[in-house]
């Protein structure tokens, strides 16, 4: 997978009808690296929702019972105490602490799941294509298959050509 | 082409009439049975109360966004407008119940015999004379307001003018501001002095919070009723969308007031507010469990996910349930201090009223529907409205 | 997607990307200008004078203060309540103006969390300063120890502990998140290598790929989901630190939806303040509008108002309840000896801000600054009215005082603002002040040049 | 000199007896160096640093497990007898300083006197103390203390100063000189023996009494009467009508913790009783048995002896007996005459009158109302005050003529608290031989030839005759710290007799008391036991005939007739609870505590009505200067009689040490001595404003009950009908507490503290003796002005009703240990917690100082340690304690059972949970359940009132129980449902006679 045709706009809607095009003629896109989220471009390029809610929400869960069992457990068998004459099982007392793990484990298990799952990490050192893809350049890579013909190659510049695409590039 | 004209049907004039009518026999059977006076009051105060609130949220559904130069709200504003017709017929029916005899009957202040040292104290505020002072004030700026509000949102609609447009924006700002104050005080005189000597600050926004509720709860129901009949094809799975999530939103948010007033009574566990909840906790506990599962754990769980919040066979029951639920939340905070333990109950006095109320409700809001089109074309916002997609 | 004419442009000027990205980075390009150098002069010396008083306090210890027995807390927890409620703003503009998607948050969203950040970290340091032996302060964690002994899940302060810590992280993680691709523009714009480097570091390899941008909004989405019921916890598990007492003017049950809208009238009133200065300094008055004061304008009448009427609630309750201590409180906040303090609260917080129905005056930036700063100075007599008027006479008259401030505490919230303000020089520094990714993708809608590119 | 570590305090003290048994007593010296050594160790090192460094949270773990030096603490050679580490010995003493007495305990721990209790079978003082009792222990451990004998101001060794004495006595016995012995009333028998024996050795010597607050005018009054001169015993117990003439006999006047016990007999409402006294009470100034009496009246000082005679004239003429007119007094007397008359025999007057005649005509009424025999006691004599002020008159005159050769001044300070200084400087001047014996740093001491410092009474053997057959003994509880050596001893030396002062003692008591005794079969045998108990009690009389006749009271009553009004503002010198006549001045407990009139610490002032201060155009804390001598601050006082201005005495010391020296004024010397009478008041008093104030430290700066029901009161008729009168709030609140979760019980033990509010007086013994058991910091006037005090206990003073004659309540408040404690639940790190016998306990080790507890605590009963009152912190060099009370001596005091709390910690009442613990212990090895009342919070201890009462709750017979149960009982701010372990029992005023 080293093979790959890069082509750029300068138009977020020139952009995604020209990905449309492309992709009505059967390329296989590989990926659009834009300055910014691109509204409909998941459902041109096909992506699924993504499914880290789950994720928060299975690390909220975990926070919340964590939260509370800990305090209750606390509370009613490690160490009860009499304060104030307040019950051992002081449930409205659990709650705010509870809350506040339940968003603590939600939130950091979302975006650690997000960080990993998008491999992006503190000093990870990705290909830049383009420098200007983080300005106003819209970015599009088609991969070029292993083995693939001149004729090929030719065949995807056309059809981004056509597209619209501006400064089409063969990279190997 | 959609139908933008909504038509009052037989059929709806004749079940909605039936529902009063069924009202009106609980109520004789009430009587017969034996209920005594004061559940029967109660039960008047309660659904005059709720559905009153209900024609209340409807306008400042409206007001609000309005305001907020919000513009998905455009396609279903119209129904907030209907609701809020209700709220003259509410007065009216107030204003009677307590002149003959509801007054009486519900609140303890009113009984010279019952005033001790701390009643006394309340005595210039809670008197008959400017009880009704109070009352007046409230239902004439409202119903003034609601018209007003209805009527720019009419004009600007039909006689396309974008100065009725800012007229709309500034009758809002008024009510709200106007409401921000009556909402909480209203709920002082007709909730809180029943338990006259209790007492809570956070008690006007909770009551509040707990009609926003149910009336987000109730304009989704209105919105899926229209659109089995066949209207509102303009309204989206977006807009659903977010009605949802305010039902969710506010959902949470009730709780939080609601936990945030029994967590710090319960805490501090002074005597002269631990007694409110002392009360609900003993004689109406299982009332008291059950407001908060249905209207917390219920909505929390079942709306969490994004589709439960686009789709009507989600939304609806859960729309339905949080409506009764609030019905709930509003009869215990009315009943312990106007009935009592021993007397109070759930039976067909309660629901017959209520399935009355409703009918009576549906009638108004029904017939105030087809007093303009379902959606108004000429709003600046109608466009913006109609092309609403988002990604969440 | 359609955006009704009648709304006023967010962006002005007619800018492209490019220009978008040349203007907010311009003021992290170059050597600082002689007014960052005095500005962050002034801000050390400010908190300078706070370490020397916190040097005073840990070492001769509380009484260097003005408290005493009968009042136990006097400016300390008053500033950590008003720095706490500064740190509202930014992500409740992040996560409920998103919610809500009140598209002008763009513009203001990234250096108001930073605010909120700086401000959540000068807000910490009160609880800590004011522990009368921080040496031991980790006591408050429930960690394992010999003793089996774990804290006191009963305590108001307990979940101070962990709704401000929670809220500092998720608040920083979510700011972070946000910052990943701006910092990837930087990095690619950057002219040197080292800048490269560190920013390269920093922007953990944000190349701006679909598929990151798709789950980029879907976390920023649940964490703003997330985030919101954060905000409101946090300062209602402030709040709860007095309405939980049973102290005549601290247990109350508003006290957590009111201290909620306090924080954020607070918050909003620093993001003006602070971004007034910042627009004009940096000039960035094309993406800093009018048009976003105007609406932080509206949002501090709303809550502004909120505030008032739960000033009016409280007094009127407090009349109403029939309870003599609580009447008393009130009465004594209004005409007892800190008369001065509830009056200049009363003014600030509740009729100053009125004045922003008039809209000539919300859209007057001069005004909006000193209006703003009245905000500031309000909303810390609030917190001051709250903590001092109440517990300076409860329940005993026999131990009945009055609380002056000694200069160590002044020294300390001094030390407080210079460290927020330092630091928030630095941040304009090193990191792009406005979301430039987000201002781009509304930039098509709601720039000036919209209806050009209207596509329908 | 090799440096030493010691492990603790205890280990220096026990050494140093240790080393003590086997060394010449001289060798003390070597402990103040040891300790100076002690102190000069600490100084800032690299653990300073790290100290420091750890303030970083991240670093504080490090810290904390930080290595500590390894220290070994060295076990007791040999074990001395009698001494069990960790458990406190009490040996049965007296404590009699001249001015107050006090049968009592002394707490040894480890070879430490630390603290004092109050004898139970002494039946005069009855387990009752005062503050100035409770306080004297921490005199014992005071750096003003003389350490060393000194001639002619240098330290000099005993056989040095006694062999320059005995030169100079021999050589006025051979001139036949006269020496004078100078001395506060006597009481000790054997001490006046030794007198006596001096005396004998020295002939042409003589003895003169000079008491401070002398009773001169009732022994002058009864020896004109009776034709004796004697203090008789009083019995308030025994009156039905009390009418006192400004005699503070709760607080100062001859015997207040008798008279204390005596009047609270009759007036507490507990166990069935249903009568009370009616106290009727004249006074200018307020003092505290005036603010406790049920009608107080404001009469100047000059009207006294006119209302006197008028109330002699209408019990005369009620006796059926000629009158005379009289000059009309400012109050009617008629009521209160045909009052008393009614309770014949049933009543009891008294004045404070420094006037002869007033006592004359006092007596006259008592003897009309035939109190004598029955309320009062002419066959048992009060031995309290033998000194009449013409004696000391004569002596002063003596003395500056030049007549007298030698001086012997012992246990008193005139040059200090004699009305004319100057006389005394000059006298003593002209003086060749001048020996003081003071314990402590005085003023006269200073122009001595010679100081024989002798020992502190807790140093020193002695006995006492308090009152007619009423003897008591006091034993040395400690080796005395200092190079110091008894009085006696002293004389004994000086007067050639064998010098020990013990086996003088012994057999004195051997061969004069014993025979007096019954039951013993030797005379060993009976002083093992008296000095095991403390007291003797004999069945002696004295024998008083009774006078025929009233005529020497009418005689007065006759020359009253002349008596003219003026018009002129009058001063009244008085002493307050506190220092008092200031010989205990250096005793920082003592300053700290507040006057439990005005709450103010630290100083003296003026006490001013508020009509005058408005007058005058004066405001608190203005300069003023009284009769150009003196100037004072302005303290304005509701209660004060409109032109009558009041200074307490006691106050100005200039050589009493750190912390007294120059706190307030010495008002003395505004006294005057006319015809032989000491006058404790003046008119024709010029008040002048002078420039400027000066800040007074009070530790209560709101006087009203704002209307709250804190104070329950209510009157006796009141009560008659319905019991719970005044306490209606109590029933009706109590139906509300509910809580929305379950009460918790407590099994076993439940403890609780009641407190009658009706007969706590007031009098601050509870505060010193908290202070003193609990380890409780002195602050000093600046953090008091700061509201900083530490007491954990307070005595809350009300005024009600008219603010120019208020009513005054008050309310001891400490810790209310509530079983629903707000305090606990906000405490984040579970440093307050509740255990299971209702105990609202402390952690100080775990307390990180967030003062959550103290904000939230309705009472304000917590105690912040704002700085390092203790030298506990883990910094050096940042202690604040500018009066001393954490040097190396002072720290002896300190009760090793309670923990020194740091800089940074809440602190509070613990219910005395050391107390509780170690009989729980007793009761544990004996096997036994504890007894009601075993148990006693250092505060019921001391109290002379038993206004405190404390045990088990889940005992109903236990009296607290019985209490809690009574319609007089209420909880402090009940309605909040903090539910107090502390009742209260309502205060109930006799309003009708």
């Amino acid at each position: 997978m080293n093979k790959y045709i890069t082509a750029y706009y300068l138009d977020e809607e020139k952009l995604l009808d020209g990905l449309k095009q492309v992709k009505a003629k059967g390329f296989k896109i590989a990926d659009v690296l834009s300055p910014f989220p691109v509204h409909g471009i998941d459902k041109v390029l096909g992506l699924r929702r993504s499914r880290l809610t789950r994720v928060a929400f299975i690390g909220g869960a975990i926070g919340a019972i964590t939260g509370f069992g800990f305090q209750a457990w606390v509370f009613t068998m490690a160490y009860p105490i009499n304060f104030g004459g307040k019950p051992f099982f002081a449930a409205p007392s659990f709650i705010p602490v509870a809350f506040e793990t339940t968003v603590l484990f939600a939130a950091f298990s979302m975006v650690f799941a997000f960080l990993i799952a998008s491999k992006l990490l503190p000093g990870n050192d990705p290909v830049i294509h383009d420098e200007r893809v983080t300005d106003d350049h819209f970015l599009v890579i088609i991969d070029v298959a292993d083995g693939s013909s001149t004729d090929e190659i030719s065949k995807i510049e056309k059809a981004l050509q056509e597209a619209g695409a501006e400064g089409i590039k063969y990279k190997a | 082409m959609e139908n933008l004209t909504f038509t009052l049907t037989k059929k709806i004039v004749t079940i909605c009439l039936i529902m009063v009518s069924i009202g009106l026999f609980a109520l004789v059977y009430g009587v017969v049975a034996g209920s005594g006076g004061e559940r029967i009051a109660a039960n008047i105060l309660l659904n005059n109360y709720y559905f009153l609130g209900m024609g209340l949220i409807g306008l400042f559904f409206v007001a609000v966004h309005a305001i907020a130069e919000s513009g998905w709200q455009v396609s279903v504003q119209r129904i907030g407008e209907a609701m809020s017709t209700f709220i003259p017929v509410a007065g009216v029916l107030m204003l009677l119940f307590f002149a003959f005899g509801g007054l009486h009957s519900i609140y303890d202040w009113t009984h010279p015999d019952h005033i001790d040292e701390i009643l006394a104290k309340k005595a210039p505020y809670l008197n008959e004379p400017f009880f009704y002072i109070r009352l007046l004030i409230y239902f004439t700026v409202w119903s003034l307001l609601a018209y007003y509000i209805r009527k720019s949102s009419r004009e600007l609609d039909s006689l396309n003018d974008i100065k009725y447009f800012h007229r709309l924006r500034k009758f809002s700002a008024i009510f709200i501001v106007v409401y921000a104050i009556t909402s909480v005080m209203s709920s002082w005189d007709w909730l809180m002095s029943i338990d006259a000597h209790w007492f809570s600050t956070l008690y006007g926004w909770y009551v509040f919070m707990s009609m926003m509720v149910s009336g987000i709860a109730l304009i989704i129901i209105i919105l899926y009723l229209l659109k089995r009949m066949g209207y509102m094809t303009h309204v989206n799975n977006e807009h659903v969308h977010d009605l949802g999530k305010y039902l969710f939103g506010f959902s949470i948010f009730w709780a939080y007031l609601w936990f945030s007033q029994y967590m710090l009574i319960w805490y501090a566990n002074i005597p002269e507010e631990t007694i409110y909840y002392y009360d609900r906790l003993h004689e109406f506990k299982p009332i008291f469990m059950i407001n908060i599962v249905i209207n917390l754990a219920f909505p929390l769980l079942v709306l969490m996910t994004r589709n439960s919040k686009r789709v009507f066979w989600m939304l609806i029951p859960v729309a339905v349930i949080v409506f009764i639920g609030h019905w709930i939340d509003l009869y215990q905070l009315i009943m312990p201090g106007a009935v009592g333990g021993e007397k109070a109950g759930i039976g067909f006095l309660e629901i017959g009223l209520t399935i009355g109320y409703l009918g009576l409700f549906f009638l108004v809001v029904f017939y105030s529907l087809t007093k303009a089109p379902l959606v108004p074309k000429n709003h600046p916002f109608y466009k913006e409205s109609m092309d609403y997609h988002t990604n969440y | 997607m359609y955006v009704s004419p009648i709304r006023e442009p967010l962006i002005r000027g007619n800018k492209d990307y490019s220009q978008v990205t040349k203007d907010i980075l311009a003021p992290m390009a170059g050597t600082p200008s002689k007014y960052w150098y005095m500005g962050i002069a002034l801000a050390l010396s400010a908190a300078l004078f706070g370490a020397w008083a916190t040097y005073v306090t840990l070492f001769t210890g509380i009484g260097s203060w003005g408290l005493n027995k009968t009042i136990g807390w006097g400016w300390d927890i008053t500033n950590f309540v008003w720095w706490v409620g500064i740190g509202h703003a930014g992500t409740f503009i992040s996560a409920i103006l998103l919610l809500f998607r009140q598209k002008w948050r763009t513009s203001i969203n990234r250096s108001a969390e930073a605010m909120t950040l700086i401000a959540v970290m000068c807000a910490g340091f009160f609880p800590l300063i004011h522990m009368g032996r921080l040496f031991l302060g980790f006591f408050i964690f429930p960690y394992p120890n010999t003793r089996a002994l774990w804290v006191n899940f009963n305590s108001p302060l307990l979940w101070d502990v962990f709704a401000i810590s929670t809220y500092f992280a998720v608040s920083l993680i979510f700011w972070y998140v946000g910052l990943i691709p701006d910092i990837g523009t930087v990095r690619d714009k950057a002219k040197t290598k080292i800048r490269k480097a560190i920013y390269g570091f920093l922007s953990f390899g944000w190349t701006g790929s679909a598929k990151h941008w798709s789950r980029h909004e879907t976390v920023s989405l649940i964490l703003a989901g997330l985030a919101a019921p954060l905000v409101l916890s946090v300062h209602t598990i402030v709040s709860f630190d007095f309405a939980t007492s049973v102290i005549p003017g601290w247990h109350t049950t508003i006290f957590p939806p009111y201290f909620v809208s306090g924080a954020v009238f607070s918050g909003f009133a620093m993001v003006l303040t602070l971004l007034i200065i910042t627009r004009k300094a940096l000039h960035l008055e094309e993406y800093i509008t009018v048009n976003h004061i105007e609406s932080m304008n509206k949002i501090i009448i709303l809550t502004g108002s909120i505030v008032g009427i739960a000033y009016m609630t409280e007094f009127f309750i407090a009349w109403y309840s029939g309870n003599e201590y609580e009447m008393f409180t009130f009465v004594n906040r209004a005409f007892g000896p800190y008369a001065w303090a509830y009056w200049i609260m009363m003014t600030c917080n509740v009729i100053t801000p009125q004045l922003f129905w008039f809209k000539k005056i919300r859209t007057n930036v001069l005004i909006t600054f000193i209006i703003s700063i009245f905000v500031n100075i309000g909303m810390w007599f609030e917190r001051f009215v709250i903590v001092v008027s109440s517990l300076h006479r409860d329940y005993l008259p026999s131990s009945w005082s009055m609380y002056t401030p000694s200069v160590v505490e002044v020294g300390l919230y001094v030390g407080t603002l210079g460290l927020f303000f330092t630091l928030f020089l630095l941040f304009i520094r090193v990191f792009p002040v406005i979301a430039i990714a987000e201002v781009k993708s509304v930039l098509k809608t709601s720039g000036e040049n919209k209806n050009h590119s209207e596509h329908e | 000199m090799e440096k030493k570590y010691f492990k603790s305090l205890d280990e220096l003290t026990i050494d140093f007896q240790k080393d003590n048994s086997n060394q010449p007593a001289g060798d003390k010296q070597s402990l103040l160096e040891m300790q100076q050594e002690v102190t000069s160790l600490s100084s800032a090192t690299r653990r300073d640093f790290l100290k420091v460094f750890g303030f970083t949270v991240a670093s504080a773990a490090i810290v904390s497990s930080c290595e500590q030096p390894v220290r070994k603490a060295i076990p007791f050679l040999i074990q001395p007898e009698n001494l069990v580490p960790g458990v406190a010995n009490y040996y049965a003493s007296t404590f009699f300083d001249g001015i107050d007495y006090c049968s009592i305990l002394i707490k040894v721990r480890d070879g430490r006197p630390i603290k004092i209790e109050g004898n139970s079978l002494s039946s005069v003082t009855a387990g009752g103390t005062n503050a100035r009792t409770q306080a004297s222990v921490l005199s014992l451990y005071d750096n003003a203390r003389y350490k060393n004998p000194m001639a002619k101001g240098v330290e000099t060794s005993w056989e040095d100063v006694d062999q320059q004495i005995q030169n100079q006595l021999s050589a006025i016995k051979t001139k036949g000189g006269k020496v004078a012995i100078v001395s506060p009333t006597i009481i000790s028998p054997a001490t006046q023996a030794v007198i006596n024996e001096f005396i004998a050795a020295y002939p042409g010597s003589f003895h003169v009494q000079y008491d401070t607050l002398s009773a001169s005018s009732i022994l002058k009054a009864n020896e004109k009467f009776f034709g004796k001169a004697f203090v008789p015993a009083y019995h308030f117990e025994k009156a039905e009508t009390i009418v006192s003439f400004n005699a503070d006999f709760l607080g100062n006047w001859l015997s207040p913790i008798e008279y204390t016990k005596q009047y609270v007999k009759n007036r507490k409402l507990t166990e069935g009783q249903r009568t009370m006294s009616h106290h009727v009470h004249f006074e200018g100034g307020v003092s505290l048995t005036g603010s406790n009496a049920d009608k107080r009246i404001q009469i100047r000082p000059s009207e006294e002896k006119i209302v006197i005679a008028n109330l002699y004239a209408e019990i005369k003429k009620l006796a059926g007996l000629s009158s005379i007119d009289v000059l009309a007094g400012p109050v009617d007397v008629k009521e209160l005459a045909k009052q008393l008359w009614a309770k014949k025999s049933k009543s009891l007057v008294v004045t404070g009158s420094d006037d002869t005649e007033s006592q004359l005509m006092v007596n006259g009424i008592n003897q009309l109302l035939e109190n004598y025999g029955s309320t009062i006691d002419t066959a048992v004599h009060l031995k309290i005050r033998k000194g009449t002020d013409d004696q000391m008159e004569l002596f002063v005159k003596e003395l500056n003529a030049g007549n007298i050769d030698g001086v012997i001044l012992y246990d008193v300070n005139p040059v200090y608290d004699y009305p004319q200084k100057d006389l005394l400087t000059n006298g003593l001047s002209k003086v060749g031989l001048s020996i003081s014996t003071s314990v402590m740093n005085d003023e006269t001491a200073l122009l001595c030839g010679f100081i024989c410092p002798d020992n502190h009474y807790l140093e020193s053997w002695n006995d006492a005759e308090i009152k007619t057959g009423f003897y008591s003994l006091a034993q040395p509880a400690i080796r005395p710290i200092f190079k110091t050596r008894q009085a006696q001893e002293s004389l004994l030396k000086w007067a050639g007799k064998p010098a020990d002062f013990r086996i003088y003692l012994q057999n004195y008591w051997e061969t004069i008391q014993y025979p007096k005794s019954t039951g013993y079969l030797s005379s060993t045998a009976f002083w093992n036991a008296k000095l095991h108990d403390g007291v003797f009690e004999s069945s002696e009389k004295e024998v008083v005939n009774l006078p025929f006749t009233i005529t020497t009271a009418d005689a007065a009553l006759t020359n009253t007739k002349n008596a003219t009004k003026t018009d002129s503002i009058e001063l009244v010198l008085y002493v307050n609870t506190s220092v008092g006549t200031g010989k205990h001045a250096n005793n920082p407990w003592l300053q700290e505590l507040p006057d439990p009139i005005s709450k103010i610490t630290w100083d003296n002032y003026i006490a001013l009505s508020p009509k005058l201060a408005e007058q005058l155009g004066l405001e608190d804390e203005q300069l003023v200067k009284i009769n150009n001598q003196i100037t004072l601050p302005v303290a304005i006082q509701p209660g004060q009689e409109k032109n009558t201005v009041s200074v307490a005495l006691g106050y100005g010391r200039e050589n009493a040490g750190i912390p007294s020296n120059g706190v307030g004024q010495n008002a003395y010397h505004l006294m005057k001595v006319v015809s032989g009478e000491k006058k404790y008041w003046l008119n024709e008093v010029s008040l002048e404003k002078v420039g400027g104030t000066y800040p007074i430290a009070r530790t209560q700066t709101h006087h009203s009950m704002e209307g709250r029901a804190i104070v329950r009161e209510t009157s006796l008729e009141e009560y008659l009908t319905d019991p719970s009168a005044g306490n209606e709030l109590h029933k009706e609140i109590q139906p509300h507490l509910k809580s929305l979760y379950e009460q918790r019980k407590f099994d076993g033990l439940h403890w609780a503290m009641s407190i009658d509010l009706n007969v706590c007086t007031g009098c601050n013994a509870c505060v010193i003796a908290c202070s003193a058991e609990n380890n409780v910091p002195v602050v000093g006037k600046d953090q008091v002005m700061m509201r900083r005090e530490m007491h954990w206990i307070r005595i809350d003073r009300y005024y009600s009703g008219d603010t120019d004659n208020p009513e005054f309540v008050r309310q001891p408040v400490m810790c209310q240990h509530c079983d629903n404690a707000p305090c606990e639940n906000v405490c984040p790190v579970a440093a307050t917690t509740h255990s299971n016998e209702g105990l609202n306990q402390m952690a100080y080790n775990r307390c990180i100082g967030t003062r959550y507890c103290n904000n939230n605590c309705p009472y304000k009963v917590r105690r912040f340690n704002f700085f390092d009152y203790t030298g506990a912190d883990v910094f050096q060099g940042n202690k604040k304690d500018e009066v001393q009370m954490t040097t190396d001596l002072r720290r002896l005091v300190l009760n090793p059972d309670v923990t020194v709390r740091a800089k940074g910690v809440i602190e509070k009442c613990s219910f005395c949970v050391q107390r509780i613990q170690e009989k729980k212990l007793v009761a544990k090895t004996e096997n036994r359940q504890l007894f009601d009342g075993e148990i006693k919070p250092a505060c019921a201890q001391s109290c002379p009132a038993e206004a405190i009462v404390f045990g088990n709750l889940n005992d109903v017979h236990s009296k607290v129980a019985i209490n809690f149960e009574s319609e007089r009982n209420y909880h402090l701010l009940e309605e909040l449902h903090t539910l107090p372990s502390v009742g209260y029992l309502t205060k109930v005023k006799n309003t009708i006679a």
